[in-house]
């Protein structure tokens, strides 16, 4: 879609600009992915009832949040069940004109810094403290591991 | 039918890219040399062409054809400029080059970041593509060759 | 169908002979006022459009004339700088004559070498061996159709992409070339041709070709 | 989600969204409202000679020889591919090298409001990079800037095009 390219040349020139000079690198495209986190699950749970449970809300993350952004849902969910989460999305839009092998693995950290903090903004937005970091196991695939913290 | 082998070159003359499937004869010259002599006779042509032509021209340059092979042309309003050689049975493929540099140039260059747009193409993917997209062409099989 | 024009190239690239046979002419004359919607610029000893197209004004279109008399270059008939005239706006309205400029007979000589050098170079880049040089250019406004001799001398045909019989239209002036040529004992080779009979026979081979039509019988 | 035009509007959303991030965290980072405009004209610049590439083989446009030509193209094409709005064109200049591009709202402005103080910020000015940067790579060397922004309590946004001059092919250094 025309539109969603838009999104994604800008996620791009991010990565590149606000990675590529300052040292504060991965800080400020988390920042921005925080604030987009936040302000899209604001708009995406106006009519949704509220979450059953923490699943509930991760369950929300992989498909409705997924799709808005990423056109596609998380591949595969897993959870200890004592509030870590391993989401993994085996084509990852961000990724998936880079390589589908280890060129360029060493540059991904800077693709994946913005998702990481868009699901740390969505689940503070409805309540959950996190941590999220993300690895590539090899392109275009990539795992995010959340940790909710217990409030 | 074959495809022997397929240059791009960017608005300033630098050859993008270089891949070749059924070549017999060399120039004999180094490859730098081709790239500049290629890219400085399609530069010459394009305005060759639009001098001689009788009247306004909107493509411009298509094609040429000496007795063993033929040299197709694309070009980008962006100045891209994508060259494909293959032999005389083929005819006119502009939709195929439009079609590499829509689908395989813009999705794997164009819009990857790592990328640069006016240096030689590293990605792996990229030529991979490219790669399978011109051995699935109707007219690569070198079966003839 | 139409056969724009005949080059004839010797061995060193030297344009030995040209015919224009049928030079479809696109000129638009209009009245402008100031300031001038069309960018100018000098391009080739002449004032050409290089940006802004306005009813059938084109980029690459030069100024023919201005106020009804012919340019001369880039100089008006009286001798000022075209652009300097256009740039002042005292002189408007202005009446401006626009068209495809013709090729002045240097640049034909020009034209003739760089075809010259461009079918050399793509024998050189080809692919396969025992390759020739170009045979056939292909545009989306005209063919360009390229004979040469075991000598080396090179016939060129310039016609619309849909002419058919080009190929024996070339071996015909061969022909044509060395009955009415090289058989006249004043004719030096590699130097221009100046004989009359070489000039009315091409030009009757040419009407015939013609004739032919897209993709009637080759004469 | 994803259901037809709900998920248009959500994925242009997604944009407006990020855009309003940017700015936020540029505000931060950037002591002034210059910088900030010149990071944003920069990046918009970096994204305008990718962007052209996937504009002109989706859309298939060939070359533009007019400014006129032009003006429709990135109005009604462009604009309309990639915003989602089509622009109107007016205030030709009568050398016909300056038009302005007028938007009912600014199609990046949907949930901000401008911080106040922030008055000399241009919000939308990769907008401006992304224009120049565009036209750049088709050899037109523009200059764009906003003149009226509703988000600074103008009636309409108006963005104003001038042609500065054609971009000639250069043969690579070293050839004949």
């Amino acid at each position: 879609m025309a539109d969603s390219l838009l999104f994604q040349m800008l996620h791009m020139e991010m990565a590149h600009a606000l990675c590529g000079e300052q040292e504060k690198g991965l800080g400020a495209l988390e920042g921005v992915g925080f604030r987009v986190g936040q302000g899209l699950s604001e708009r995406l749970t106006k009519e949704t009832p509220s979450f059953k449970d923490e699943l509930d809300v991760l369950k929300f993350l992989c498909k409705d949040l997924w799709i808005t952004v990423f056109k596609k849902q998380v591949d595969n969910l897993r959870t200890n069940h004592q509030g870590t989460y391993m989401l993994q999305d085996n084509n990852f839009l961000l990724l998936s004109q880079l390589s589908n092998g280890k060129q360029y693995l060493e540059e991904a950290p800077k693709f994946l810094a913005f998702t990481c903090g868009l699901v740390k903004g969505a689940l503070s937005n409805l309540g959950f403290d996190s941590t999220v970091t993300a690895e590539v196991p090899g392109m275009p695939s990539s795992k995010f591991q959340v940790v909710i913290q217990k409030s | 039918m074959t495809v022997h082998n397929l240059y791009l070159f960017d608005r300033n003359g630098v050859c993008l890219h270089y891949s070749e499937w059924h070549r017999k004869k060399q120039a004999g010259i180094s490859k730098e040399e081709e790239f500049k002599l290629m890219y400085g006779m399609l530069f010459s042509m394009r305005s060759f062409v639009g001098k001689m032509s009788p009247v306004d021209m909107k493509d411009g340059f298509l094609a040429f054809q000496t007795s063993k092979y033929k040299l197709h042309y694309y070009e980008t309003p962006s100045g891209l400029k994508v060259v494909m050689n293959t032999d005389l049975g083929v005819g006119n493929i502009r939709d195929v080059l439009h079609q590499i540099y829509s689908n395989i140039y813009v999705e794997f260059v164009v819009k990857n970041p790592l990328c640069s747009m006016s240096e030689p193409i590293q990605s792996e993917l990229f030529r991979a593509k490219l790669d399978g997209f011109i051995r699935g062409l109707p007219f690569f099989s070198a079966r003839a060759g | 169908m139409a056969i724009f024009s005949v080059y004839v190239v010797n061995k060193a690239g030297g344009l030995i002979y040209q015919l224009d046979h049928y030079a479809p002419r696109s000129e638009t004359e209009k009245t402008f006022s100031f300031p001038l919607d069309l960018v100018l610029k000098l391009h080739d000893e002449r004032v050409v459009v290089a940006f802004g197209q306005r009813d059938s004004i084109r980029v690459g279109h030069a100024v023919l004339s201005i106020n009804g008399i012919d340019v001369n270059g880039k100089y008006t008939a009286d001798g000022k700088e075209v652009l300097e005239y256009l740039g002042n706006p005292t002189n408007y309205p202005v009446s401006i004559r626009f068209g495809r400029p013709r090729l002045s007979s240097n640049e034909k000589l020009m034209l003739a070498s760089m075809f010259h050098s461009l079918f050399a170079i793509g024998s050189q880049l080809s692919p396969e061996l025992g390759s020739s040089g170009i045979e056939m250019l292909e545009t989306d406004t005209f063919k360009l159709h390229c004979f040469q001799t075991l000598t080396g001398i090179k016939f060129v045909v310039l016609a619309d992409p849909r002419q058919a019989g080009i190929e024996s239209l070339l071996r015909k002036i061969y022909e044509i070339y060395s009955d009415f040529a090289l058989k006249n004992p004043f004719y030096s080779l590699e130097m221009p041709i100046r004989c009359e009979l070489f000039d009315q026979n091409l030009k009757l081979a040419l009407e015939v070709a013609e004739k032919a039509g897209p993709f009637g019988p080759g004469s | 989600a994803g259901r037809g035009t709900e998920s248009k509007k959500m994925s242009s959303e997604l944009f407006t969204l990020t855009y309003g991030a940017l700015v936020t965290q540029l505000c931060k980072d950037y002591e002034n409202d210059e910088d900030v405009n010149k990071q944003l004209d920069k990046m918009g610049y970096n994204i305008g000679v990718r962007l052209i590439e996937d504009f002109l083989a989706r859309s298939n446009v060939g070359r533009c020889h007019d400014f006129r030509e032009t003006a429709d193209v990135i109005a009604k094409v462009a604009f309309k591919m990639y915003l989602g709005i089509t622009p109107s064109i007016t205030n030709w200049s009568p050398a016909g090298d300056e038009f302005s591009l007028i938007l009912e709202n600014n199609p990046l402005v949907d949930f901000v409001e401008l911080p106040d103080n922030h008055s000399s910020l241009i919000y939308s000015n990769l907008l401006c990079g992304v224009l120049r940067g565009a036209l750049e790579m088709v050899q037109m060397a523009v200059d764009v800037k906003f003149v009226q922004d509703t988000l600074k309590g103008d009636g309409v946004t108006e963005i104003r095009m001038k042609f500065v001059k054609r971009i000639e092919d250069n043969l690579p250094a070293g050839e004949e």
